[in-house]
């Protein structure tokens, strides 16, 4: 065992040592190491996210034909810190009708929300947080909380325009929270543990999922980006109607917190897909060496991320009822059929040899696909066929 | 894989089930796509059926890839399923008949879904009383069965039909589907009141529903009960029973529903109700009279076989003096099952002997043969009515030369019901009045007078359809028939095709039957 | 090491709070609030009796989980019945919906 | 290849032609023949093998001498019931002659049908062919015949037809012999009503086939019996096992004082009768002349009739069984009875028939009774080689008179007078000159028939069954089957020289013409059997010709039982009859009807006054059962079983039980429920005078408040639970 | 001596009761749900440390992901009330005061009658044993409580449908 194989352990076993040679208790040192370690992490979350922010504008401006920071150190990558600046120092508004206890907690628990999600996040296979054995449904939680702040800050606001985005923000995840369960429940079944350390560890040993459920990662790439309220399901920001929804009433580093929090928040998913369907950490010589592992995570989060920033960058806004129909008339049924498909044709098939099971699977998935779509246009047809009778009469 | 080995009864018997929950889901406007998705789900238990076939073991004694589960604990009764080769063979049949009852249903245009999932469930109903190795099951599906048909009959049967409804007090005319629907409906539940208060009695006398267990205990039992000597009992719940039956197969005189439940149900209902439901009756003779009542049943044989005999002959004599198409044929299901409720009176006369056993197997190859020829033929009866809609056989005449292939079909099925030798009808025929000639020789002889009217009626149907000058109505314009198309040559040639395999190599069935017959009564 | 007693107390407590927000607060959706502080007291004495139990019996959180789903039918019927109340007579205060008096 | 597989494989090229045609050469009509005539040549050059192979063999046909296989076909219990394939003496010997003449009718349909003569103008599915306008190189326009519209179909039916008679010849046992004759029944009432839109086909056709049933129902009994009697169905089994035999001779039927053996044998018999059409199943057959001639060839001669006669003679032993060599036994006398009576019978009626086809139909009949006849003595070799002998002779009859139809046809076509009826003998006259090949194989052809002494096979076979009768002193057999013969041979003159002698009576049989080779090949062929294949039976003792040849159809045939039967004593008085009656009949028949001109009626009107009504009528049999049979079964089909017992009867008493309930209900209702549980205990006394002021007084303890009703609930339950916790626990 | 356990007990029930209080006594109705939000929050932190981290979890998802938020919304859609700063209980609020407290009273009476069986400790968990799969296979075999599971989501259907329906606004029709 060396710093190469399993860091954390050195580290920790370093630590407790060095206290120890302090003369300090067992139990203390034990809980002021792990007290250090979530520091740690959240530091490395807070220092990722500062350059997601850079990350952010050089690819927004690529898809829109600009350059992008470029001024600040190479490549413009230290853009971000005169940003933080600028946000540290602008002044702090918080309106008179405001309600001023509530208006301060919003922007904590919104970035709280996020990085709590940390916590959980197997960076690579001996680095993370903790193991929890509900953790895929603690994702789901962590998310409620992402629910309340967001309403917590359109209310307290005193804003209708802040409460309106808040509404809809708030309609849009609690929607979109249904499918996205239905497909944290496909590795779930798939592995028989929410841990994702056991599903990592599943697509370790086995295929990534996305090779059994091809389908199923869509429909939570898809749930994802809604959870997430980036384009084309940003209606809770909505400039041109609702100016900028819940934080218009937000400056300075309060703000500062909603925007950060969203970075990490799409990185996190991108984390989370690469968890759930692409073999989390998993890559060559990963199990060895967990710096690698960790690479490899990133570099799959970053393509994540990379792919929410591209439909969020390309696809225009929906409209409010057209988003919330396509969650419950399409996406939700479809997200069940998926689900019910998924388990029948884990169990029928499960004793079969592996790659029959494989094949079973993604067959199923795109038969599954096909059929939805068949359905999809037979319905659009008979849709636009209504249309000119209609106008006949 | 594992859970499909393990469950494979309740697989087949469910999936229809559960194929007609995912159609409740569609759309009724997606005709076609409700349409391949009945055809095709009712294959998967076809083909499971086919693959139990292969894995059955005809040798086994006792029931087979038995399945138990507990369902109503407070009154003993267990959900138990299991098959030997007697429900193997009929299981085989429903299996069979109903895919290509649905691939038939392909022209019903009203309603689609509400028809497909009727039939789906009918096909479980049917199913369920051929699996069911406990006494309460075998009611339960018993009546289940009733109710799609009941609606298959009365809304998708004939429209225009009338019948007119005559008894002293007076007679008045009614529409013809509902008078058939619920004449099928009441009789058969009247039948099944004695059999369900039957079946109460022995459930309560000996705490179990298990069909082993009471075939063991019951025949053994010895003793007063509600102040009767044991036999007295035994009588009285041994008619319960062939009553209920009796309805079912149907046997004269019993029969009359039949006429006007085939007459009007949709094509493909006919074909099931012919091809399976009709067999229902046969199958509770064979799995519960013989083994319940050897005694009574020996007692009062004469008296079903002149029940038999009855049918045969009258349905033979009824059937020709039809000139509605498809009442002749329905009238022929009356002179067929005669000939298993005859081999099943000869087996009952004399349980466990040689000819006892031939006759059952002629009974039971009967059965299967009949669910073939008369659910072909009520199919290609359909298949003019849709193109003609009329059944009227004077206003036919001569329509060989317009389609000429379905013309070929219909002598082929037509000959299988007649019982020519080479195909199955024949078989099974000659096995039962060999069996029940040595026991019954009067019978016997006295049922060969409807043997020789089968050829009667059947010439006659093809006399007035196909042959004689052609009738000029249907040879131009609006009115031109045309040839059998390809789906429902397709519906038929499963069926020709086994009914010529059995005519000429009869024993990969008949050896499974054979041997179930000789473990259950020897 | 907790006892089960601190646990009974807790929930008796927060019952009784919940009971008295249901009887004494006149917004229908306080109401309702405080029918949910009942339930989570309830749930905490199912756990409770659960982890003190027998671990293998699941019954505590069966019953847990079941007290979660008729707490959200619950909240969602009464909420949407609150709502139809208020469109129709403008009011949430219980006490003006007295349409049931003789 | 092992003889046992050849013989197995005889019968399924012709099934497998009739599949080929059917399913998918049908439109060609080039292929779907050589299909079937190719099928029709393996099966005759396999039978022609196993024939041979048969012939080599020694002791043939006793014992294990035989060709034989089986398999189990269908278990029944613990056992199976075997079916498989044999070829002994008697079956050997049929082979022969059935499969020259299937070969022979395959090849003349070719002809017949007349492959490669145009489509017709106005010919349509189901009808005779009417003949085409074709126009020649000069422009002129002529009506020459037709194409058959249903050509390939009929090759099929063929085919299936001979399948069946393979099937029925080489099976071991009466099972597959049953499945044989129940097929060629099929094809029977199929090409019967070939012409099926023609009404008096289609009900031909369903003559033959209900006929013939009356008779397999009670075959089938009779198999029920004997398979039930002994537990197999095998000839080795049951004819060739004295303990079996025995043992049903022994035991009583019970009915009529029969033994089992005599009634199982007259209940197959009955089959016969339907088959092969003895009286008085005999109707369906002249009615079958509606087929296509070729048919009537094939069953006629060939096939079905035959296999009635050949059953027979494959149950000889079980006929036979307990007769011990003199008096006949109820059930030969009644065979003996049928086939005499028959043979007399029809030969009367075949007197005044104008048909040409109808007159030979009942000689057919006729025929078949004296071998039947000859059964029924117990003559055994006499009448399998009658049997024989009247197949080849039969068949170039049927097929000969179907050429001279074919050359009127070509008449009538010519002249266009469609009212000609081309088969009526009173419009022929002088063919001989037209069709010279056609006369001469059909004179060779009638003179077998007639028995014309020594030179045809006919005189061999007939002659050995009057010698049997002389010799077992059964006279009455005799003298009627005398007078028989001599009837046969008259109107078998009167047809020669109607058909073919004087001059042409009408301008149709002026333009006449001779048919194709494919026609009269065969007639050729078959002339040749027609004469010499009675030298294979010359009795040893026979004056003259005697002992020249060995008696080798005697001897061969003869092993196939278990006591060969001895050869009858020659006598020279039943040799003088057959003379007699055979060259009188011929000569009288030539002398009433050399002169007979156009129009005139014939000439046996007169003499034979009302006789000749009732004969030209069939004895007005059809009408007997068409008033007695038919009518009353009609009506019990349609008037009794159906309109009064299932529509009246039975559903009448359902109906009133369905009206009574329902009575029943209405009347509870309006009495009872209506007004004295709604109004009276309902509205009045409940609602009225007792809840409505009883809930108005409590009413007033409602203020509409649910949090004060709560309070009071938590309250009263906060009592409860202190009274239940102080009082009870 | 008090071990960390029962520090995180003491506070997270003190978060609890007072957060209770709040919820039934704070006249802004969004307060009381935020306040509800917070005692739930609570209830989740005893679950964890009666280490059902299942249910825990699912408190957080279900009452603060969605009932507290619907709570939230229902109050917001009531505007009319929610801007009335009026006294928030109603006339009869002694009585419930009274009655509260003679529920707690005997609830209190009742719990501390059972005596010494009151102390008991949880036991340690079995070593490799699976609170969660116990819990899953619990809820959905047929031993266990397939059937009330199965009533429950009837039972959830129903509401759905159900408050869809009431919730319907007709007044459009």
């Amino acid at each position: 065992m060396n710093f190469w194989t399993d860091p954390i352990k050195v580290l920790y076993d370093w630590l407790m040592s060095l206290f120890g040679g302090w003369g300090m208790a067992e139990p203390l040192a034990n809980t002021l190491v792990t007290l250090l370690g979530i520091v740690v992490l959240i530091t490395i979350a807070l220092v990722l996210d500062i350059f997601l922010v850079w990350i952010e504008r050089k690819v927004v401006a690529r898809f829109q034909g600009r350059l992008g920071p470029n001024r600040v150190g190479p490549f413009g990558i230290f853009q971000p810190f005169p940003d933080i600046i600028k946000l540290v120092i602008k002044e702090d508004i918080t309106p008179d009708g405001a309600d001023k206890v509530v208006f301060n907690i919003a922007p904590v628990l919104s970035a709280g929300s996020v990085i709590i999600l940390w916590a959980v996040l197997p960076i690579a296979s001996r680095i993370y947080g903790v193991d929890l054995n509900v953790a895929a449904l603690y994702i789901i939680a962590a998310g409620a909380l992402g629910t309340l702040s967001v309403i917590m800050a359109g209310w307290s606001s005193n804003n209708k325009y802040a409460l309106l985005g808040a509404f809809r923000q708030v309609a849009a995840m609690i929607s979109f929270e249904i499918p996205m369960v239905a497909m944290l429940l496909v590795p779930t079944i798939l592995v028989g543990s929410m841990s994702l350390n056991a599903i990592t560890q599943a697509q370790v040993d086995g295929v990534w999922f996305f090779w059994l459920s091809p389908l199923g990662s869509l429909i939570f790439a898809i749930s994802a980006i809604a959870e997430l309220g980036r384009s084309p399901f940003d209606l809770n920001e909505g400039e041109s109607e609702i100016v900028s929804g819940y934080h218009i009433e937000y400056s300075g580093m309060k703000f500062g917190w909603f925007y950060a929090g969203e970075l990490l928040h799409a990185f996190t998913f991108g984390g989370f897909m690469a968890i759930f369907f692409f073999g989390g950490w998993h890559g060559p010589w990963a199990e060895e060496y967990p710096l690698l592992g960790a690479f490899y995570f990133v570099l799959k989060a970053l393509f994540g991320y990379w792919v929410i920033m591209w439909v969020k960058y390309t696809v225009p806004r929906i409209r409010i009822d057209h988003m919330l129909a396509f969650n419950w008339k399409f996406l939700t049924p479809l997200s069940f059929a998926l689900l019910i498909v998924t388990a029948t044709v884990h169990v029928l098939m499960r004793d079969a040899a592996f790659w029959l099971y494989v094949a079973a699977m993604f067959t199923s998935n795109l038969l599954l696909g096909w059929l939805t779509v068949e359905i999809l246009r037979s319905y659009t047809r008979e849709k636009r066929e209504a249309v000119p009778s209609a106008a006949h009469h | 894989m594992d859970f499909i080995n393990t469950h494979l009864l309740s697989t087949i018997l469910f999936f229809p089930v559960f194929a007609a929950l995912v159609i409740l889901f569609f759309p009724k406007e997606q005709v076609a796509l409700i349409r391949w998705t009945a055809l095709l789900s009712s294959l998967v238990p076809f083909g499971l059926t086919v693959w139990l076939w292969t894995m059955f073991d005809p040798q086994a004694a006792g029931f087979q890839f038995e399945e138990i589960y507990p369902w109503y604990e407070a009154i003993h009764s267990s959900f138990h399923l299991g098959i030997d080769g007697l429900s193997l063979s009929m299981v085989l049949l429903t299996t069979l008949l109903t895919p290509l009852a649905l691939l038939a249903s392909f022209s019903v245009q009203d309603k689609v879904k509400a028809y497909m999932m009727l039939f789906l469930f009918l096909e479980t109903g049917m199913l369920g009383v051929f699996l069911a190795m406990d006494l309460l099951i075998f009611f339960v599906f018993w009546e289940i069965g009733l109710v799609p048909m009941y609606f298959l009959i009365n809304q998708w049967g004939s429209p225009k039909g009338e019948r007119e409804v005559w008894s002293p007090f007076g007679s008045y005319i009614t529409s013809a589907r509902n008078y058939a629907s619920l004449k099928f409906m009441v009789y058969t539940m009247a039948g099944s009141l004695g059999l369900l208060l039957a079946v109460q009695m022995l459930g309560v006398l000996f705490q179990t529903y298990d069909l082993a267990t009471l075939v063991a205990q019951w025949s053994a039992f010895d003793g007063t009960l509600f102040g009767m000597d044991a036999s007295r009992v035994k009588v009285i719940a041994f008619w319960a029973f062939t009553i209920a039956f009796a309805l079912k197969v149907p046997v004269w005189p019993f029969h009359t529903w039949l006429p006007d439940a085939h007459t009007e149900a949709p094509t493909a209902g006919s074909m099931i109700l012919a091809g399976v439901l009709l067999k229902l009756g046969a199958y509770g003779f064979l799995r519960l009279v013989l083994p319940f009542y050897p005694v009574e049943a020996q007692q009062y044989a004469g008296w079903m076989a002149f029940l038999a005999t009855m049918a045969i002959v009258f349905g033979a004599f009824a059937s020709f003096g039809q000139t509605d198409f498809k009442r002749l044929v329905a009238y022929s299901s009356v002179n067929h099952m005669g000939f298993v409720l005859l081999g099943i009176a000869a087996a009952a006369k004399a349980i466990g002997t040689p000819d006892a056993t031939i006759a059952l197997n002629g009974a039971v190859l009967q059965m299967f043969n009949h669910g073939l020829s008369a659910a072909g033929m009520f199919f290609l009866v359909g298949v003019i009515y849709e193109r003609a809609h009329t059944r009227d056989l004077d206003k036919f005449g001569g329509l060989f030369p317009i389609i000429p292939v379905y013309g070929g079909i219909l002598i082929f099925t037509s000959m299988a019901s007649l019982g020519l030798p080479g195909l199955n009808g024949f078989v099974s025929e000659f096995l039962v009045v060999r069996g029940s000639f040595p026991l019954l020789p009067v019978f016997t002889a006295v049922s060969m007078l409807g043997l020789l009217f089968t050829g009667a009626y059947i010439l006659k149907g093809i006399r007035k359809v196909l042959h004689g000058p052609l009738n000029e109505h249907w040879a131009h314009g609006e009115h031109k028939l045309t040839d059998i198309n390809l789906r429902e040559i397709l519906v038929m040639a499963p069926l020709m095709a086994l009914i010529l395999i059995l005519g000429i190599y009869p024993m990969w069935l008949l050896d499974v039957i054979n041997k179930a017959m000789l473990l259950l009564f020897s | 090491m907790i006892p089960l007693s601190w646990f009974l107390y807790l929930s008796a407590v927060l019952f009784s709070i919940g009971l008295y927000g249901v009887l004494a607060r006149k917004n229908a959706i306080a109401i309702l609030l405080g029918v949910e502080l009942m339930l989570n007291a309830v749930n905490i004495n199912l756990v409770a009796f659960w982890r003190m139990g027998n671990l293998a019996l699941m019954t505590g959180q069966v019953f847990a989980i079941i007290v979660f789903a008729v707490a959200a039918a619950e909240v969602a019927v009464g909420l949407s019945l609150v709502i139809s109340v208020y469109r129709r007579h403008n009011t949430v205060i219980a006490d003006e919906l007295n349409l049931m008096k003789w | 290849m092992a003889t046992e597989t050849i013989v197995w494989l005889l019968p399924l090229p012709p099934l497998l032609a009739f599949f080929l045609i059917v399913l998918f050469t049908n439109k060609s009509k080039a292929l779907s023949h050589s299909i079937g005539v190719g099928a029709a040549l393996l099966s005759f050059v396999g039978s022609m093998v196993v024939f041979f192979r048969a012939l080599s063999v020694e002791h043939f046909g006793e014992g294990e001498h035989i060709f034989a296989s089986s398999i189990p076909w269908l278990p029944t219990g613990d056992t199976f019931l075997r079916v498989g394939v044999q070829i002994d003496p008697l079956s050997a010997v049929v082979l022969f002659f059935v499969a020259w003449t299937i070969l022979m009718i395959f090849l003349y349909s070719v002809g017949y049908h007349n492959f490669g003569q145009p489509k017709g103008d106005h010919d349509h599915p189901g009808l005779p062919p009417h003949g085409a306008t074709v126009t020649d190189a000069h422009g002129h326009k002529h009506t020459v015949l037709s194409v058959e519209p249903m050509y390939s179909r009929f090759f099929a039916f063929l085919g299936l037809f001979a399948a069946g008679m393979y099937t029925l010849v080489i099976s071991d046992n009466l099972l597959t012999l049953f499945v044989g004759w129940e097929i060629m029944g099929l094809c029977s009432y199929l090409l019967i009503g070939f012409w099926y839109a023609k009404p008096s086909a289609r009900n031909a056709a369903i003559k033959a086939f209900m006929t013939t049933r009356v008779g397999d129902v009670f075959m089938l009994l009779g198999l029920a019996y004997l398979y039930s009697a002994t537990g197999t169905l095998s000839y080795r089994e049951i004819f060739y096992n004295q303990e079996v035999l025995h043992h049903l001779a022994e035991t009583s039927s019970h009915v009529f004082g029969l033994s089992a053996a005599g009634l199982i044998a007259l209940l197959l018999f009955i089959g016969t009768i339907g088959k092969s059409a003895q009286w008085p199943l005999h109707i369906w057959l002249p009615d079958a002349m509606e087929g296509p001639t070729p048919v009537s060839a094939m069953i006629h001669a060939a096939t079905m009739v035959s296999a009635g006669v050949y059953m027979v003679i494959r149950i000889f032993p079980l006929l036979t069984a307990d007769w011990h060599g003199h008096d006949l036994t109820t059930a030969m006398s009644v065979v003996a009875f049928i086939g005499t009576f028959t043979a007399i019978f029809a030969a009367t009626i075949a007197v005044a028939q104008n048909d040409i086809k109808k007159v030979l139909a009942y000689s057919t009949i006729s025929q078949l009774g004296f071998m039947i006849s000859a059964l029924g003595m117990g003559a055994y070799i006499a009448a399998a080689f009658h049997l024989v002998t009247h197949a080849f002779f039969k068949a170039l009859l049927f097929l000969g008179s179907g050429s001279v139809i074919h050359g009127m046809e070509h008449g009538v076509l010519h002249t266009g007078n469609h009212h000609v009826d081309p088969q009526d003998m009173w419009n022929m006259g002088g063919l001989r000159k037209k069709m010279p090949i056609t006369f001469w194989t059909f004179l060779i052809g009638g003179f077998a028939l007639s028995g014309f002494p020594l030179v045809t096979a006919g005189f061999w076979s007939k002659d050995e069954i009057l010698a049997d009768a002389f010799a077992h002193g059964h006279w009455a057999i005799l003298i009627t089957l005398s007078t028989a013969a001599l009837l046969t041979a008259f109107y078998t003159m009167r047809q020669i020289t109607l058909t073919f002698l004087g001059e042409p009576r009408t301008k149709e049989a002026e333009h006449a013409h001779e048919t194709p080779w494919t026609m009269t090949l065969p007639l050729a062929v078959l002339a040749v059997f027609a004469l010499g294949y009675g030298w294979v039976g010359i009795p040893e003792h026979f004056p003259g010709l005697g002992g020249l040849l060995p008696n080798w159809f005697h001897h061969f045939v003869g092993a196939t039982l278990l006591e060969h039967p001895e050869a009858v004593e020659f006598s020279p008085i039943p040799l003088g009859i057959s003379l007699l009656v055979a060259l009188g009949g011929l000569t009288l028949g030539w002398l009433v009807y050399k002169d007979v001109k156009a129009g005139q009626p014939d000439p046996l009107q007169k003499p034979l006054g009302v006789l000749y009504p009732f004969l030209q009528n069939k004895w007005y049999f059809d009408e007997f059962y068409a008033f007695f049979v038919i009518k009353p079964m009609t009506w019990i089909s349609e008037e009794f079983s159906y309109k009064w017992m299932d529509r009246q009867l039975i559903d009448g008493i359902l109906h009133t039980v369905a009206q009574t309930a329902l009575w029943i209900g209405s009347s509870l209702r309006n009495y009872f429920d209506k007004p004295i549980i709604n109004e009276l205990l309902g509205d009045k006394l409940g609602a009225y005078w007792t809840f409505q002021p009883a809930g108005r007084a409590l009413s007033k303890a409602q203020t509409g408040r649910v949090q004060s009703y709560l309070i009071g609930a938590v309250a009263v339950f906060l009592l409860v639970a202190a009274a239940l916790y102080l009082f009870i626990f | 001596m008090i071990d960390a356990s029962q520090v995180i007990f003491l506070l997270s029930a003190g978060l609890i009761v007072v957060s209770a209080v709040m919820v039934v006594s704070v006249r802004n109705l969004v307060h009381a749900a935020l306040w509800l939000v917070s005692t739930l929050f609570g209830v989740a932190v005893v679950y964890a440390v009666l280490e059902a981290s299942f249910l825990a979890v699912a408190q957080v998802v279900v009452y603060i992901g969605a009932i507290a938020i619907m709570f939230i919304f229902a109050v917001m859609l009531t505007r009319r009330d929610l801007l009335s700063k009026s006294e928030q209980t109603n006339a009869n609020w002694v009585w419930a005061l009274g009655l509260a407290a003679i529920v707690f009273v005997a609830l209190a009476f009742i719990i501390s009658g059972y005596g010494a069986s009151l102390n008991r400790l949880p036991a340690a968990m079995p070593e490799g044993y699976d609170p969660i799969s116990a819990l899953g296979n619990a809820l959905v075999s047929p031993e266990g409580f397939a059937l009330p599971f199965e009533v429950a989501s009837v039972l959830l259907l129903a509401a759905l449908v159900g408050s869809v329906y009431v919730a319907l606004n007709k007044a459009k029709e």
